[in-house]
């Protein structure tokens, strides 16, 4: 199989900006959804069936469907109604946004969880509240445990960004395909994508193993 | 937020009531020669065609490279004005759209690997066949074999399809003349052969607007002056190097 | 100062305090012990409303824990808890795990607190490790901790729950002699122990639990001598 | 917006067809993936570094590269060098497998690594080899500890299979894009197929909470 | 018996034994205390291989550890060891748990195994738990079983690592009790504990370790009456 360098030289400076655009939106969608996710933690870990309810659906939807018909919907669907016209990127983050906040959410609470029991006890038997108890002692200690699944979900989603592509943002991906539809062709573009994404993914990776070795050195247990 | 606003955009006065009008006009660009991007710019003899189109009847187009799903669920949300993308007129789709009359008469062609014994429309019986999803060549090769027939596979992209033409998943790829060829063009060494033959019958691209939408008739009249000024002959001319049948496209429109 | 009477509380369909009660006076130190699974936690947890109470009252310092409008987070400054894994907290240094409560809880100044905490860490002995974290501390200095953490709220009454028998052997002492010291300077306590020779030298009262009932209860000496119940004589054997 | 139900009728034969190729494939997907898993994450867990490093490569570009890629590669590029013509179903397979592996092998890991290492220490001070301490007693007690994770990570491929309709497996989304090239209409389609990959989604979720509570139930700590 | 030569063991930077010779007869019962961190646990787990040794010879049996050519394997069925967490396997009934080493490592018939076992528990008075599972069963009980797990190797020695430091009080004689009659029926045994009542009474020899050295051994009476290092008095006033 011949192998037409001339196409990836040619789509790379798009594939350049469409990494950057990648990270953009994983980032944007990894913050806001650390944010959304720690609230529907706090929430669907309520003692109250009837609080604990919403987020519940709410993390089962958000979970148990594609994220495309998620992407589909929120762009056509909802974005409209504050924005004409949506523009895909914002509609990306927000889908990227919701749909990591359900799976932060699961992490969160496997962290909280984590923590020993005595260490809510030890809190409110000084007279906090659980509001205060969860503040001040539980969270600070649950955030190292979340780093590393929250670093995994991180890679998720920049991975799933490339959905994108299906609104037209575009991420790398949507100039993989603007490249295979010009030409014709699948492999120079569909590698080249794939080896950026690996190289993203990667980089993050050993990141994460670096934080994760430095966290042990000075954990505080 | 009244007083805010007013102070925000104070200098300038939104003067463009001469301004022609923007149409939003959205396209997947994965269909070359028709539309695709052309190193970051969305181009093809739809683009053009549209462009040409719209200065006649008097709007401006900012042609985005939306995507297949997301130009429709824009069109149905009226976010979009204008769908154009190589987009098949069919009844099933009337009842969604209001199609402008046809801007091209699209011809199905069979390509397959050298060695294969296809020589004509029937042949495909039988065979396992590649089409693009909601293709004319999809609507060709159904009405042969029939309707979702397991034989037939859908991918979503052109070169998807040859794709697995080349890889032996189908043994034949249907879909337009112009795709086929640009194909042919794009891949010199593929070692492939393509037919055609009048059984196929043809099917025409209409530019799609929502239902009901007052823009269809000013673009219909567009293209008729089009065909008659001789620039649609000449985009034709450009993207494929050849003259267009016009009378054609003037039949299919009485229908 | 703590009375309880007829206390019940089950975990499911396991009844584990059938029916206590029991008065403890001011400045009075009561030692628990018991069989492992007796119920001896699940009491003293219950003194604070670490476990709800399914029936009986029990009143602190006067107020009924019982009542819904008795608010339970006052009450828990009235009375500190000693675990039997220290559960001091992790992220913060040995000074901020002391002053944490009185500035939340509280709203003492920064300061105020820390002046205070000096002055807790000062008496368990600790004063140079304030700015320490906990990982770096042994099994005793890390209980002394604790034991200054909740005396820093200012409590009327402390709980121990086995607060030596994680530790190594030789840490026991410390921490014993740092309860001595409390009990000495008028803290009432009530603490569940296996050591009976504090029990014998501290302890007003000694209460003898098994299966969910108080069995016996007497001045140290009486009940080591001279146990009445056949339960506690073959308890005693054992851990004697 | 008006939806057209009779569009979902028309469908509904294929979609329920595609449900099944989804339902049968995930599975397939899974049960490889876990024999796989087993041995990479036993591989990856070697003391030897040499051993385990392409363990870890493969680890790592499967978990690093989206599975769009994995896909083409092995349908396009793999496959059809040991099978002519190539199956899209059982490229499929091969590819849900393979990536499904990387992450049941992590998956295996972090069970294994949970169990207390004085089992280990307990079966080698009585003369069992690793190997045989490994099978006699670290796995039989991390197969509990991991159903819960496999049981998400099913959830995931049973989404992700949608990716074979790149390939035209004929798999629920597949019929989902079909139904919507045929009427370019997505709603009707994309609605439908969330519903019942949310249906299957919500499914498997309970019956993933029905047996971890039985197991911790008869739970034999 | 054992004989331990000059042996050293570091984790990383941190040197745990530092030199250590020791010879122990056949039949003897040696007591290791000391401080915790000492390096007791590291020492005796250096005796069945389960740390690597860095420096120094170990025989046991006259098999030298340290030599590539020893099967670590055969060297370990020949010393049983008992934890202070008791290890037992989670999934296995008691008596599984007793058979699992014998059937799979000395290949031993089902039935055979079985027979043995059952002798074993009778032995640690536990024959009626044999189909139990280890959670149903108390600490001291737990412990009783990972002993006769251990004896169904037919260990040449055993070691034990603190085994009733994790027990209710209550629990501690019923193990310390199985011990005992395992010494008087002459296993070779090296103990690890803070129990001074089991070495005064079973134990030949006691030896005190501080900081990776051994730096006291004597009888019991004479080591804990006439301690001769400033270190064991100080050791000894804190824990006896
Ligand atoms: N949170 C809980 N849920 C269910 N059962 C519990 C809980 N806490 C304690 N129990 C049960 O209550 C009984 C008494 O437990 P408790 O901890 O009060 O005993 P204890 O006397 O403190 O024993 P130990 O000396 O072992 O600490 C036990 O049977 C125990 O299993
Ligand atoms: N696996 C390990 N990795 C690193 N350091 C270790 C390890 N095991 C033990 N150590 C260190 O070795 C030293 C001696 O530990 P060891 O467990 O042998 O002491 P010990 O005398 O048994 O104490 P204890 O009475 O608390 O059980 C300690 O400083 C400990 O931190
Ligand atoms: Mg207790
Ligand atoms: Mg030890």
């Amino acid at each position: 199989m011949d192998f037409r360098f001339e196409i990836v030289q040619d789509y790379m400076p798009f594939f350049l900006k469409g990494m950057a655009v990648t990270i953009g939106v994983s980032l944007a969608g990894i913050l806001i959804g650390l944010i959304l996710g720690l609230f529907i933690a706090l929430g669907n870990m309520s003692s109250n069936k009837l609080i604990r309810l919403p987020f519940n659906i709410y993390i089962n939807i958000f979970r148990g469907t594609p994220l495309l018909v998620q992407l589909l919907i929120i762009h056509f669907g909802i974005v409209p109604m504050f924005m004409s016209p949506s523009d895909p990127l914002v509609s990306l983050i927000i889908g990227l946004s919701l749909n990591s906040a359900a799976y932060i959410a699961e992490i969160f609470r496997a962290g909280i969880q984590s923590i020993d029991k005595g260490q809510m006890e030890a809190a409110r038997s000084l007279g906090m509240t659980r509001v205060q108890a969860m503040k001040l002692v539980i969270l600070p200690q649950a955030v190292k445990r979340v780093i590393p699944p929250l670093g995994n979900e991180f890679i998720v989603l920049l991975k799933e960004s490339s959905l994108g592509s299906v609104l037209a943002a575009p991420e790398l991906m949507y100039w993989g395909r603007a490249a295979a539809g010009q030409y014709i062709r699948i492999w120079e573009p569909y590698l080249t994508v794939a080896l950026i994404y690996l190289v993203l993914t990667l980089s993050l990776t050993y990141l994460m193993n670096y934080v994760e070795r430095r966290m042990k050195t000075d954990d505080l247990r | 937020s009244l007083l805010l606003s007013a102070c925000g955009s104070g200098g300038e006065q939104q003067s463009g009531s001469e301004d022609k009008k923007v149409l939003n006009v959205g396209t997947e660009a994965t269909f070359a020669p028709f539309e695709f991007m052309d190193k970051g710019e969305v181009s093809g003899f739809d683009v053009d065609l549209l462009n040409a189109a719209a200065e006649e009847a008097g709007y401006e187009v900012d042609i985005k490279n939306t995507g297949w799903d997301a130009m429709l669920a824009g069109l149905q949300s009226d976010q979009l004005d204008i769908g154009m993308s190589g987009v098949t007129i069919t009844d099933e789709r009337k009842e969604t759209y209001d199609f402008s009359s046809p801007y091209f008469e699209s011809v199905s062609m069979i390509v397959f690997k050298e060695g294969t014994n296809i020589t004509k429309a029937e042949d495909l019986k039988g065979k396992k066949i590649g089409v693009q999803n909601g293709t004319t060549g999809q609507i060709a090769a159904e009405a042969i074999v029939g309707k979702n027939d397991s034989s037939i596979s859908k991918y979503e992209a052109a070169a998807l399809t040859f794709q697995a033409l080349q890889s032996g998943d189908v043994e034949a790829v249907v879909t337009d003349i112009a795709v086929a060829l640009e194909y042919v063009k794009n891949n010199p060494d593929a070692g492939v052969k393509t037919v055609s033959d009048e059984q196929f019958t043809p099917e025409y691209y209409g530019i799609v607007f929502s239902k009901g939408s007052e823009l269809k008739a000013e673009f219909d009249e567009a293209l008729n002056t089009l065909y008659e000024n001789g620039t649609y002959t000449e985009i034709y001319k450009k993207w494929f190097d050849e003259e267009p049948n016009l009378d054609v496209l003037k039949e299919a429109a009485v229908q | 100062m703590i009375s309880v009477k007829n206390l019940k509380k089950s975990f499911g369909d396991n009844e584990v305090l059938k029916d206590i009660s029991l008065d403890v006076d001011s400045q009075e130190v009561v030692v628990v012990i018991g069989p492992s699974g007796s119920g001896k936690s699940t009491f003293i947890r219950c003194l604070n409303m670490l476990e709800t109470i399914n029936g009986g009252q029990v009143l602190i310092d006067g107020k009924d824990l019982t009542d819904k409008n008795t608010n339970i987070n006052t009450i828990r400054t009235d009375v500190g808890m000693v675990f039997q894994h220290f559960n001091l907290f992790p992220h913060k240094t040995i000074l901020d795990n002391i002053t944490l409560a009185p500035m939340n809880v509280r709203k003492m100044k920064k300061k105020e607190a820390e002046e205070k905490a000096m002055g807790l860490l000062e008496k368990v002995g600790l004063a140079e490790k304030a700015s320490a974290y906990p990982e770096s501390l042994s099994g005793g200095q890390k209980q002394r901790v604790a034991i200054a953490r909740a005396l820093a709220m200012e409590p009327k009454i402390m709980l121990f729950d086995e607060p030596t028998s994680a530790l190594d052997p030789e840490m026991v002492g410390e921490v014993l002699e740092v309860m001595k010291q409390l009990a000495k300077d008028g803290m009432t306590m009530i603490v569940v122990t296996h050591e009976m020779g504090f029990a014998r030298e501290v302890g007003d009262r000694v209460i003898f639990m098994d299966n969910g009932y108080i069995i016996e209860q007497n001045e140290p000496t009486a009940l080591f001598d001279k146990p009445q119940h056949k339960r506690t004589k073959a308890f005693l054997s054992k851990v004697l």
